[in-house]
């Protein structure tokens, strides 16, 4: 069997005292959809800080598409391969749409000062391309008009769609997406879960948290559920589903 | 040994000098996040209004232990009248506005407020009158005056006032809500322009003391004088956190034992190859390294930033 | 806003370049010599706003020691464009270095860049204010250096400054002298005015490509959210770093310019209050906008000047005598004006694009 | 550019414009009110005389500039008066602006005469417009350290200066005046021309126990640094060149002025004849002379009389006049030397006594 | 049942957006009423002229009588209109019973008071245990808890709570319904917003659709929920 894209062993982190994730390991495999569930405060987004290089891990290591991490350094695991979007949404707010997503393609793009300043052939073919991109992105997401509106003044939905396409620009191979469908109605949630899969199609591995069990259980292929810092159980959706302790710490009995 | 004990005093004298001015810089960068860069003037506003107050007074034959303290709380009436009046006309339009407006209307406000005082009370220094006979301590070696001593327990009385109010009253509190989130703050039904007014004249009522104190202690006031003391005030209210209270003073207190400890001492540290002409150097060069470490001041808050 | 077609763009261009060119002949003929002066000053302050900007207005890191870099690039040509350093080291340099112009500035610039990593390095963690304070103490860390480094080996000519400086020549030709080209007298000041002109637009052509490029939007991106901008592969500390050296690179540019056309420096040039006043340029034109950024040099440089010409008058019509002291009343209506434009425009007189939505939509969410 | 003035009036008067340039913005704007205040009374004075030149009467018109203590603005204001064209310029006050405005007088021709600025870079930059009509750094400093060491026998002295231009010279020429005369020199510190606080390197002065004190810098220090001196119970003489002969001094010393020394280059008013005179009607007029208003007034005088001496007002032609002149002032006698330096300008001493200064001795300083 | 709020013709504009293009509705007293719609339809918006966080450019807002529209925020609160916004608010760096306290700032009756805090933490023993505690370091849902607590803190007449599912976990959702039955059932009136629509309408008596910055449906909420219209648009079926 092949080596999994994402590897975790044994990461920890502490705030101060607070252990926000204690000893998780877990792997994802190329192609899937994992997903990540917990209750408010299990260290769900902490994990994707960790992941992402936004947060140095307390202990443990990560390996990502065979290449050992434990440096906090965001922009090189976006350029290895990892793109995310935030859980409080964090789009240039006051850039265009368009200047959203074109600054995902930084990642894939090389010019520098000089290229700047001269516009050799190599640099506009570049621009030329990166736009093209965008563009093609935004129409998949679904945003007209995105060289006219400011990301700012986007509904909330358009705003979540907006951050998955930038962070599609970056040609992620591990999408991580934290609670994307918080403040979505239930047919706006089942347009993402279309949009999501469509991105799996496309070879994209995909990481989810999401607090809409229905969403979680009808789209990943495996779930992890993180309690206290934890990782409490894991496995495909119906042997989550049914885990006791998951029911007791998450879902609640229907009874109750 | 004397020697340094003596640098120790002066350093702590100047700290909390400094540190008097600073918790008014504090004070309004915890509520509005705001630079004050007129508070410097507003201390200079302050001096100047005691120092016609306590002349006029005097003029008119009014005892000098009487005239101190009434000359006292004119220059606090008319310094909160100005602070209101400068939150008012400079900051409250530009409170939503992108966020360096403030900072060049800040600007604006200190040459305006220097030039007018320069219109009133002319180019001149003015001598601070000694109305209490000053005495002499000698403490180890070391030499205190009354002025100094008074100094020093004030800024430690102001800030532990401060710390009352801010953490112990329903107004304090509704400083701190309004500096969190001002649409949650209103939505408990705080009036937030009211908060804000009350503490710029909180802020610039302290200012007036810091005047009245750093004149009565150099023994002069100066249309000038504001500038490069709420410079190094504002510099202190960095190194200890700027927004947080204790911060100010910590801060206040350490700039100035640097200041006084490097002026002395910086010639025997480096073999002599510097010497007292950089005494500046040497401070910004600890606030530099302290600030690399501690990005947000000695005691400002970490809240590392969410992700 | 409004779409122009190309012809008439060209036209207004045109029309633009002939007034620019010609202005030192206008002004000096209508206003005097000195506001030729006053304009070349007021060039070197565009090209430090400029430069400012890249740090401030793309890149979001309010800087307050600015000054420094204008100060490096100035003693760079100071020192080896001057007798001076026969009294550092008079054996190795009995005459001084005098080195040429031309082979000072390029050097100058890019130790200026040096000098603009030096300081960013240590403040990347650093946000706001706390990042004001730091680069105004690094601003006046350099001042100290050069008000002291007379001694113990007179480096700098400490507060006495460094005089004699040579003149900028070009192609041979010294522009400290009147010229005479095609019967035109050219003063020593008009001469200088097109070779600033000349930097100027060389500068704004830097950041204007600059802006419009994969590095600008990077920027700008750390400006809007820098925990964002590191998640979509931005390495933040080299394009941190790197405003850091291009603006000071244009500081450094326009120092080197100033010590060639003065003549003299000292540290008294290089104070605080040049900082501030470079960054309400930028601010009050209208920070991360070339045009703002232009505009509000040009204001700030001349008003002044113009206040210092007007305030007389003013008062003789308004009065009848001179009631308040010209000079107070000059700098007292320069600090209303500051207060005045930030009131009615937030933004800037001239904001760009995306300063100007920002404020539009902050205001309406009051 | 030549000095005349276009609008000759029209009863055939000459208007005769002189510049002045001072900071009158700024800290040191109290300074440089008293300089204008100086050169307006001697334009005043010679308008009320009523002065032909080349048989016409001349009015003189007196432009008054604010160059902040500003280098860059200094040039820019001379350039303006260069544009009015002046005849003449009274200015700079400070060194650091006097230097650069000084080549743009002399590529126009036009005669400065700085009352105030004492580096002796100033002179020395081969100007032939360039002139002072007060000693230099190296001529007080150096009457000034000999004194020190000679008079007042100060054997252990230690240095203060506030690196300006002008605290910065005075000081090193006074160190090395006073070194040659056989003292030592135990502490060497520094502040600031914007500080009042000195205690800690008073403090550190204090640790090596000299005898005298030496101040370069100006009275807005001096008085609070002497009050400071007395407070920490050092126990030196405080001495001070003439940025330190102010009444101010006093004031912001209050009682701790007692015995401070202070030099001031010339003879002093009282002596001089029309002194008196003068410093009378002046603190009539405006208020007690700061420090360099009789200077100006002098400079006013001495450019005058160039003027009068060539019979035009044209500087090519009185330049000439003013280089060669010998002109008695209320500072002194007033000849330069090659340079435009004043020429064996003698430098009185003065000394707080019972809360004012009062003269102790003038010392030719021939060389 | 009389009406407690009234709304008629209500805009409200951001410059040149039009996010609330004229919207009529009331609640009456204690009642319970959602609004529901997609994202970017006003509801947010509608919340905020209510509470009078942003000026209203047309339409009248009467509560009790009498007319709001000019009534600036805080004063609203002491008139009895508490908000619970999106996103929470809590001050972070103030202590759980400082937010508390700050809920009751427009009040003096200290005594009053305390047997309100008293009974707050009654209704959320999970709150008791951090009182002292900073409310930024409050996981979501106890945050969510600390913002309902602290509206209830000005003993509001009208309480509006602005999605207050949002980003909690299930067993987090189905405690803050509780509560809202609860408070709901004490006679207090609650305007509730959700995005959880079909939870909001099990709740409510009475709800309004919003789309486009309109109401396009209003009804009984038993109704709704059973509408075909409702179910495409909003429950996902
Ligand atoms: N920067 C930080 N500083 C201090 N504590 C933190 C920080 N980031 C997270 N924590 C704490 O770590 C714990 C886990 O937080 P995390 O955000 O990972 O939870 P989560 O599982 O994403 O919850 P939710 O579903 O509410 O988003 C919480 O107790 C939180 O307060
Ligand atoms: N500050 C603002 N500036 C400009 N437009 C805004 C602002 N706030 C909201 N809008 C716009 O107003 C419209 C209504 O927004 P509102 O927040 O009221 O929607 P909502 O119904 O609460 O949606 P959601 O369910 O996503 O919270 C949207 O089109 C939004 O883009
Ligand atoms: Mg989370
Ligand atoms: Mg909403």
């Amino acid at each position: 069997m092949s080596e999994p894209l994402l590897a975790l062993t044994g990461i920890g982190k502490q705030f101060g005292g607070l252990s926000a994730l204690t000893d998780v390991s877990l792997h994802i495999n190329a192609g899937e959809i994992y997903g990540l569930i917990g209750p408010n405060g299990a260290g769900k987004t902490t994990l994707f800080n960790v992941v992402t290089g936004l947060y140095q891990a307390s202990s443990g290591e990560f390996r990502f598409n065979g290449r050992r991490f434990q440096t906090g350094a965001p922009h090189l695991l976006a350029q290895a391969g990892i793109a995310r979007t935030f859980q409080n949404i964090r789009l240039f707010a006051n850039l265009t749409a368009l200047e959203n997503v074109l600054i995902g393609r930084h990642a894939r793009t090389r010019a520098g000062v000089f290229g700047a300043l001269f516009k050799n052939r190599a640099t506009r073919d570049e621009e030329r391309a990166s736009i093209a991109r965008a563009r093609q992105l935004l129409d998949y997401v679904g945003i007209s008009k995105p060289h006219q509106t400011l990301a700012k003044n986007l509904s909330y939905g358009e705003q979540r769609r907006l951050e998955i396409a930038r962070a599609l620009a970056t040609e992620p191979l591990l999408l991580a997406l934290d609670e994307p469908a918080a403040g979505m109605n239930a047919t706006e949630t089942e347009s993402l879960k279309v949009l999501l899969q469509a991105i799996r199609s496309t070879g994209v591995t995909v990481m989810l948290i999401e607090h809409d069990v229905k969403l979680i259980m009808g789209l990943c292929d495996r779930v992890a559920v993180l309690d206290y810092g934890r990782k409490i159980a894991e496995g495909t959706p119906d042997d989550v589903r049914n885990n006791p302790g998951v029911i007791a710490a998450y879902i609640g009995a229907e009874s109750e | 040994m004397e020697i340094f004990f003596q640098q120790i005093i002066n350093g702590l004298v100047q700290g909390s000098v400094y540190a008097l001015v600073a918790l008014g810089y504090t004070m309004v960068y915890g509520i509005l996040g705001l630079i004050n860069f007129a508070h410097g003037e507003v201390v200079m506003v302050g001096a100047m209004l005691a120092l016609s107050a306590l002349t006029a007074l005097i003029g008119w034959g009014v005892p000098p232990l009487l005239a101190l303290p009434v000359s006292l709380l004119l220059a606090m009436a008319g310094c909160m009248l100005l602070g209101f009046g400068i939150e008012r006309i400079a900051y409250r339009p530009l409170r939503h506005a992108p966020r360096l407006a403030p900072l060049i209307t800040a600007i604006g406000v200190s040459i305006v407020l220097q030039n007018l005082a320069m219109m009133i009370w002319g180019r001149e220094y003015h001598a601070f009158p000694q109305l209490i006979n000053n005495q002499s301590h000698h403490v180890g070696g070391a030499i205190i005056n009354d002025i100094q001593i008074i100094i020093i327990i004030m800024a430690f009385v102001i800030m532990a006032g401060l710390m009352l109010i801010v953490h112990r009253t329903s107004l304090g509190r509704a400083m701190r809500a309004v500096a969190e989130n001002q649409h949650a703050a209103q939505l408990m039904g705080v009036d937030v322009n009211r908060v804000i007014s009350v503490t710029f004249m909180l802020g610039s009522a302290l200012a007036a003391i810091a005047g009245l104190m750093v004149s009565a202690n150099y023994g002069l006031a100066h249309y000038y004088m504001g500038f490069l003391l709420g410079l190094k005030a504002f510099t202190a209210a960095v190194l200890g956190g700027i927004g947080n209270l204790r911060g100010a003073m910590l801060g206040g207190l350490l700039l100035g034992l640097i200041e006084s400890l490097g002026a002395g001492y910086i010639g025997d540290l480096t073999g002599g190859f510097l010497g007292s002409q950089y005494q500046d150097v040497f401070a910004f060069f600890v606030l530099i390294a302290v600030l690399v470490f501690r990005p947000s001041g000695l005691l400002g808050e970490r809240l590392a930033e969410r992700a | 806003m409004k779409k122009y077609n190309f012809s008439t763009q060209h036209v207004l261009n045109g029309l633009l370049l002939v007034s620019v060119l010609l202005l030192p002949f206008l002004t000096d003929a209508l206003l005097g010599r000195g506001w030729v002066r006053i304009v070349d000053f007021a060039m070197l302050y565009i090209m430090l706003a400029l430069g400012l900007n890249i740090v401030v207005g793309y890149a979001g890191l309010l800087d307050l020691g600015y000054i420094a870099f204008f100060a490096v690039g100035a003693y760079c040509y100071a020192l080896t464009g001057s007798p001076h350093l026969a009294l550092a080291f008079p054996l190795l340099f009995p005459d001084g270095l005098h080195l040429s112009f031309w082979i000072v500035l390029p050097l100058a610039a890019v130790l200026a860049g040096g000098f603009g990593v030096l300081l960013g390095a240590p403040t990347l963690r650093l946000r706001g204010d706390y990042l004001a304070i730091v680069t105004l103490g690094f601003g006046e860390i350099i001042r100290i250096f050069m008000n002291n480094l007379n001694a113990p080996v007179n480096f700098t000519n400490g507060p006495q400054g460094i005089s004699r400086i040579d003149p900028i020549s070009v192609a041979g030709v010294s522009l400290n002298s009147t010229q005479q080209v095609m019967g035109i007298t050219l003063p020593s000041v008009h001469l200088y005015f097109y070779l600033f002109l000349a930097f100027t637009m060389l500068v704004v052509f830097v950041s204007s490509r600059l802006e419009k490029s994969r590095i600008g939007r990077a920027w700008m991106a750390i400006r809007e959210d820098e925990i964002a901008a590191s998640a979509m592969g931005i390495n933040t500390r080299n394009l941190k770093l790197l405003a850091f050296a291009m603006g000071a690179m244009f500081g450094g540019v326009s120092g080197t310019l100033f010590a060639g056309f003065q003549g003299f420096v000292s540290p008294e040039s290089f104070s605080l209050m040049e900082s501030i006043m470079v960054l309400c340029m930028v601010v009050l034109g209208g920070m991360g906008h070339i045009y703002g950024v232009i505009l509000g040099g040009l204001l700030l440089a001349l008003l002044p000047e113009v206040l210092r010409h007007s305030v007389v008058p003013l008062q003789q019509a308004l009065f009848g005598k001179t009631l308040i002291d010209p000079e107070s009343l000059r700098m007292l209506l320069f600090g209303v004006a500051l207060i005045v434009v930030m009131l009615y425009r937030p933004a800037g007189l001239w904001p760009s694009r995306v300063r100007r939505r920002e404020l539009e939509s902050d205001e309406a969410a009051r | 550019a030549c000095g005349k003035s276009a609008n000759d009036q029209a009863a055939g008067e000459l208007v005769v414009r002189i510049g002045a340039v001072a900071p009158l913005t700024g800290p040191q704007a109290h300074l440089g009110k008293d300089n204008e205040n100086g050169t307006r009374m001697a334009i005043d004075d010679a308008n009320a005389k009523g002065i032909t030149i080349g048989g016409k009467k001349v009015h003189f018109e007196l432009i008054s500039e604010d160059d902040q203590a500003d280098p860059k603005t200094a040039t820019i204001v001379a350039q303006k008066l260069v544009d009015n064209k002046v005849a003449g310029v009274i200015g700079h006050l400070n060194s650091g602006t006097t230097i650069p405005a000084a080549k743009i007088y002399s590529d126009n021709a036009i005669p400065q005469i700085s009352p105030s600025a004492t580096a002796v870079s100033y002179t020395q930059q081969g100007f032939k417009t360039a002139f002072r009509v007060m000693a230099n750094d190296a001529q007080q400093g150096r009457a000034l350290g000999e004194y020190a060491v000679k008079n007042l026998g100060a054997v252990k002295i230690a240095i203060i200066d506030d690196r300006t231009a002008y605290g910065q010279g005075l000081a090193d020429e006074f160190i090395k005046a006073a070194r040659a005369a056989g003292a030592q020199i135990v502490a060497h510190e520094y502040t600031s021309d914007k500080s009042v606080d000195f205690t800690a390197v008073l403090t550190a002065v204090k640790g090596r126990q000299p005898d005298l004190l030496f101040y370069g810098g100006m009275d807005a220090q001096g008085g609070p640094m002497a009050r400071q001196i007395k407070a920490l119970a050092l126990n030196v003489r405080l001495m001070m060149g003439d940025g330190g002969y102010t009444p101010e001094f006093v004031k912001l010393a209050g009682d701790a002025a007692e015995g401070a020394y202070a030099s001031l280059p010339g003879v002093p008013l009282d002596k001089m004849p029309g002194g008196k005179d003068f410093s009378d009607r002046f603190v009539a007029k405006y208020q007690p002379i700061q420090l360099y208003a009789p200077y100006c007034y002098d400079a006013v005088n001495v450019m005058i009389a160039a003027m009068q001496k060539a019979d035009s007002i044209d500087p090519a032609k009185y330049m000439p006049a003013l280089a060669s002149l010998s002109h008695q002032g209320v500072t002194a006698n007033i000849q330069f030397d090659g340079n435009g330096d004043l020429k064996g300008g003698a430098v009185t001493l003065y000394q707080v006594k019972q809360g004012k200064w009062q003269v102790l001795e003038t010392v030719g300083a021939e060389k | 049942m009389n009406k407690l709020l009234e709304i008629s013709g209500l805009e409200v504009g951001y410059g040149g957006i039009h996010a609330v293009k004229g919207i009529d509705f009331h609640i009456g007293q204690g009642e319970l009423v959602a609004l529901i719609g997609s994202n970017g339809a006003g509801k947010t918006t509608t919340l905020k002229a209510l509470a009078g966080l942003i000026a209203p450019a047309g339409g009248e807002i009467i509560y009790d009588g009498s007319v709001l529209n000019a009534v600036p925020a805080h004063q609203r609160v002491s008139m009895g209109i508490a908000l619970v916004p999106e996103g929470r608010g809590v001050f972070a760096r103030l202590t759980v019973a400082e937010n508390l306290l700050m809920g009751a700032y427009s009040r003096c009756d200290q005594a009053q008071i305390n047997e309100d805090l008293a009974r707050m933490y009654a209704l959320f023993p999970r709150l008791v245990e951090r009182r002292d505690q900073l409310a930024g370091t409050l996981s979501g849902g106890e945050q969510q808890m600390l913002a309902m607590a602290r509206a209830l803190m000005s003993r509001p007449r009208l309480l509006m709570l602005d999605e207050p599912s949002m980003g909690l976990a299930p067993l987090m959702v189905k405690k803050i319904f509780e509560t809202i039955r609860e408070v709901a059932a004490q006679g207090m009136s609650i305007l509730l917003v959700e995005q959880n629509a079909r939870l909001a309408l099990q709740v409510s008596s009475r709800s309004y659709v919003m789309e486009g910055g309109s109401i396009a449906l209003s009804g009984v909420s038993a109704d709704l929920l059973g509408s075909d219209a409702v179910q495409r648009a909003y429950l996902g079926a």
